[in-house]
C-alpha cells in the first residue's frame, strides 16, 4: 500500500497505456504532437488536463490563464490544419475565451460570477479528474485475483443443502430485461440520404449555364464546384443525361471527338 | 502448531469452499456455534508469512496465495479482463464516490458515459445498481460489489488506495461543496493566504 | 512455525494448481532448482493434524481436506419447502386426470402452467412424463409416480376421494367456490376417458 502511495505519476501513466489498448497511443503532452492526435482525447476536459500536465508543475500550482491560452492555441492550430473538432471542444473554447477576457479585465469591471470563481471551478474539476485517473491506475496496479494472487481453482466444494436454490444476479435480471426490450422494441430504420444531383436540377443547371457561354464548353465545366466526390459523380451522371435531354429538345448541341474523349456542349440553334 | 477442532473445521470449510464465505456461512457448513471471528483470527495468525494467506474481503473470507509471491506465480496469460480507460475511470469514480449516479460520473469525467462502459463493469461483477437517488428524475445509482473488493484485494472500501488523502483534500466532494469550503476558508484566513488561488488564475 | 521461501512457493503452487502435480512440475511453476522432496516433506509435517493435508498419490502431490472432516463437509440437509399454490393445483389435476398434457392442465386451471411448475413436481419425484398423446402436435403427457402415492399415503389412485366425497366433506361447499366446483365437475368428467387410456397404456 505504502509502495503504491509513493509511486510517481509517470508510472501510473504507464499502467494506463497498458490497460488502454483500445485507444491510440497517447503521446507525451507535447503540443506539437497534440495537434496530430485530436481523436485520442476523451473530450475537452481530458485535453485540458493533458495540457495542464505539460506545464510541468503540481496541478495545484497550475496557471489557469496559461492553460486557457494553451487550449485556445491548440484549437486554432487544429482549425488551421482543418481538423474537424467535435462541438464540445469548440464550446469549451468559447467558454475559455470568455473566461480569459474576464480574467484580464480590471477587477471592478468583472462580471458575476467572477472569473476567479470560474477559474477555481475549472481548477477543481481538473483536480478531480486527475485524482480519479490516478486512483484507477493504482487500483489496476494492485495484486489482482487471478493475475497476481490465486484461489483454489478446483475446490472440492461444500455440499449445499438438498433443496434447490434458484440463483440469478441482479445483472442477469436487468440484462435479460434489456434483451427482451431490445427484441420487442419497434425499430426505425433511417436511410441515410446520399448527396445527389437530380435530373431536374441538372437540366435546370446545364440549360442555364450553357446559355451564358458563347462557345463549346466541356461537360465537366458545368459541374458544381464541390469537394464531395460522391456528389461530383452524381452530378456528372445527371448532367450528361440532362445534356442528352436538352439536345433532344434542340436546346444544346453535343460534340465528342472520339470515344471517351471530353464531351463538349454549346447552346443549340433553337436558343441562338 | 496444533489447531483446535473448531479451527480445523473452519480451515477445511474455507479450503473446500467454491468462493469466499461469510462467518455465518462458515458456521453453518462447519456446524459450529458462536462467533467464527476468534477462529478466523487464529487461523490468520497461523497463516501469516506462509505461501497461502487467509484474507477478508468485504466481510467474506477466503484463502489465496501470498501476494509477495506474485512475481513468480503470475501467469503468463493476458490480464483477466482488459478495461478501456473510460471503464477504469468510471470504476474508480464509482468506487471512491459510491453510490453515484451516471450524471455524477459524467460531471467528473467531463464526457458522457458510453453505453457499454457500465455494462462491462456490471458484467465483470464489480459494479451493481444500488437503488435510486431521491432527487428529481430518480436516477439509478451505482455501487461496487463484494467481488470488486475480492478482485482488487481490498478488505473494505476504506482500503481503497489513497482514499483518506482524497477525502481530506476534499477531492471526493462535489464541486459546489468544495467551492463553499473555499469561500469559507477565504473568509477565515488572512488575505495573504487566500491570494494563492488568484495568483494561479492571474499568472 | 516459519517456512523457507522455497517451502512457501511450493505451498502456493500446490494451492493454486488445477490438479495434482509431480515434483518436476512444482519446480517449474515455482521456478525452483533441486529436489522438491525435502520441501514437500517439510510441508507434509507442517500440515499434519490440520484441516488440510498434503497427500501424494502416484508421484503427484496435492492438498485436500483432512479425511476425518469429510463427513462434515458432505452432510446434506433437507430444507423443507412449501409447494406453491400453482404447483399443488397442478399436482392435483395430474393426479385426478392422469395422463394429461400441459394444455389440458391449462384448460383445467384456466391459467397457463409455467414450465417451472412441472419441473418442481418432477424434481420432487411426484410426477413423470408418461409418453405422448397421439393427437396433432403429439404433446407430452404427465402422470404421477409411485413416490407420489407413498408420500400421500395412497395405495392406488382409486383411493383419491371422488367429487361426491369432496362435496360430502364440505370441500366444495363454500358459496364463493360454487362456480369452481361446477367447473371442476365439468372438467372431471373427461376423467373417465383418461382412465381408459391409462388402462390401455398399462395393459
Amino acid at each position: 500500500m505504502s509502495e503504491e502511495a509513493l509511486r510517481p505519476a509517470g508510472e501510473a501513466d504507464a499502467v494506463f497505456a497498458d490497460a488502454d489498448w483500445a485507444e491510440p497511443v497517447r503521446r507525451a503532452p507535447d503540443e506539437a504532437v497534440l495537434t496530430v492526435h485530436v481523436e485520442s482525447w476523451e473530450g475537452p476536459l481530458d485535453l485540458l488536463l493533458a495540457l495542464a500536465r505539460s506545464q510541468k508543475v503540481d496541478l495545484r500550482e497550475i496557471s489557469i490563464l496559461a492553460l486557457v491560452e494553451q487550449y485556445l492555441r491548440f484549437i486554432e492550430e487544429a482549425a488551421e490544419l482543418r481538423l474537424e473538432l467535435a462541438a464540445d471542444y469548440l464550446v469549451m473554447a468559447a467558454w475559455l475565451a470568455y473566461l480569459k477576457s474576464g480574467l484580464l479585465l480590471p477587477k471592478e469591471a468583472q462580471p458575476d460570477p467572477s472569473p476567479e470563481e470560474l477559474a477555481l471551478r475549472l481548477h477543481l474539476r481538473l483536480q478531480r479528474l486527475e485524482a480519479m485517473r490516478e486512483a484507477g491506475a493504482r487500483l489496476l496496479a494492485r495484486d489482482r485475483l487471478g493475475r497476481d494472487v490465486f484461489v483454489r481453482p478446483l475446490p472440492e466444494g461444500l455440499h449445499r443443502p438438498r433443496a434447490i436454490v434458484w440463483q440469478a444476479s441482479l445483472f442477469d435480471l436487468i440484462q435479460a430485461y434489456g434483451q427482451v426490450k431490445a427484441r420487442t422494441a419497434p425499430r426505425m430504420h433511417i436511410v441515410q440520404r446520399r448527396p445527389v444531383m437530380t435530373l431536374d436540377e441538372a437540366i435546370e443547371r446545364v440549360s442555364r449555364l450553357v446559355g451564358a457561354r458563347l462557345d463549346w464548353a466541356e461537360l465537366r465545366s458545368f459541374l458544381p464546384d464541390h469537394a464531395d466526390p460522391q456528389l461530383r459523380r452524381s452530378a456528372l451522371a445527371s448532367s450528361f443525361v440532362a445534356a442528352l435531354e436538352l439536345a433532344r429538345q434542340g436546346r444544346v448541341e453535343i460534340a465528342q471527338e472520339a470515344i471517351f474523349a471530353p464531351i463538349y456542349l454549346r447552346a443549340g440553334s433553337a436558343r441562338r | 502448531m496444533s489447531l483446535s477442532t473448531a479451527e480445523r473445521l473452519v480451515e477445511a470449510v474455507l479450503f473446500a469452499a467454491e468462493g469466499p464465505l461469510t462467518p455465518a456461512e462458515i458456521a453453518r457448513h462447519a456446524d459450529l456455534e458462536g462467533s467464527m471471528l476468534p477462529h478466523l483470527a487464529a487461523l490468520a495468525v497461523h497463516y501469516a508469512g506462509r505461501g497461502i494467506t487467509l484474507v477478508e474481503r468485504g466481510g467474506r473470507w477466503h484463502f489465496q496465495t501470498a501476494s509477495d509471491l506474485a512475481h513468480i506465480l503470475r501467469r503468463e496469460r493476458e490480464e483477466p479482463r482488459k478495461l478501456s480507460r473510460a471503464a477504469i475511470e468510471t470504476l474508480a469514480i464509482i468506487a471512491y464516490h459510491e453510490p453515484v449516479s451516471r450524471a455524477e460520473i459524467e460531471a467528473i469525467r467531463g464526457v458522457q458515459v458510453a453505453k457499454g462502459t457500465l455494462d462491462v463493469l456490471m458484467e465483470a461483477g464489480w459494479v451493481r445498481p444500488a437503488g435510486r437517488r431521491e432527487v428529481p428524475g430518480r436516477p439509478l445509482i451505482y455501487a461496487t460489489t463484494p467481488d470488486f473488493l475480492s478482485h482488487f484485494g481490498l478488505a473494505t472500501r476504506r482500503d481503497l488506495p489513497g482514499i483518506d488523502d482524497l477525502r481530506a483534500a476534499g477531492l471526493l466532494d462535489p464541486i459546489d461543496l468544495a467551492m463553499e469550503a473555499q469561500d469559507a476558508q477565504a473568509l477565515l484566513e488572512p488575505a495573504g493566504e487566500g491570494e494563492d488561488e488568484e495568483d494561479d488564475a492571474g499568472a
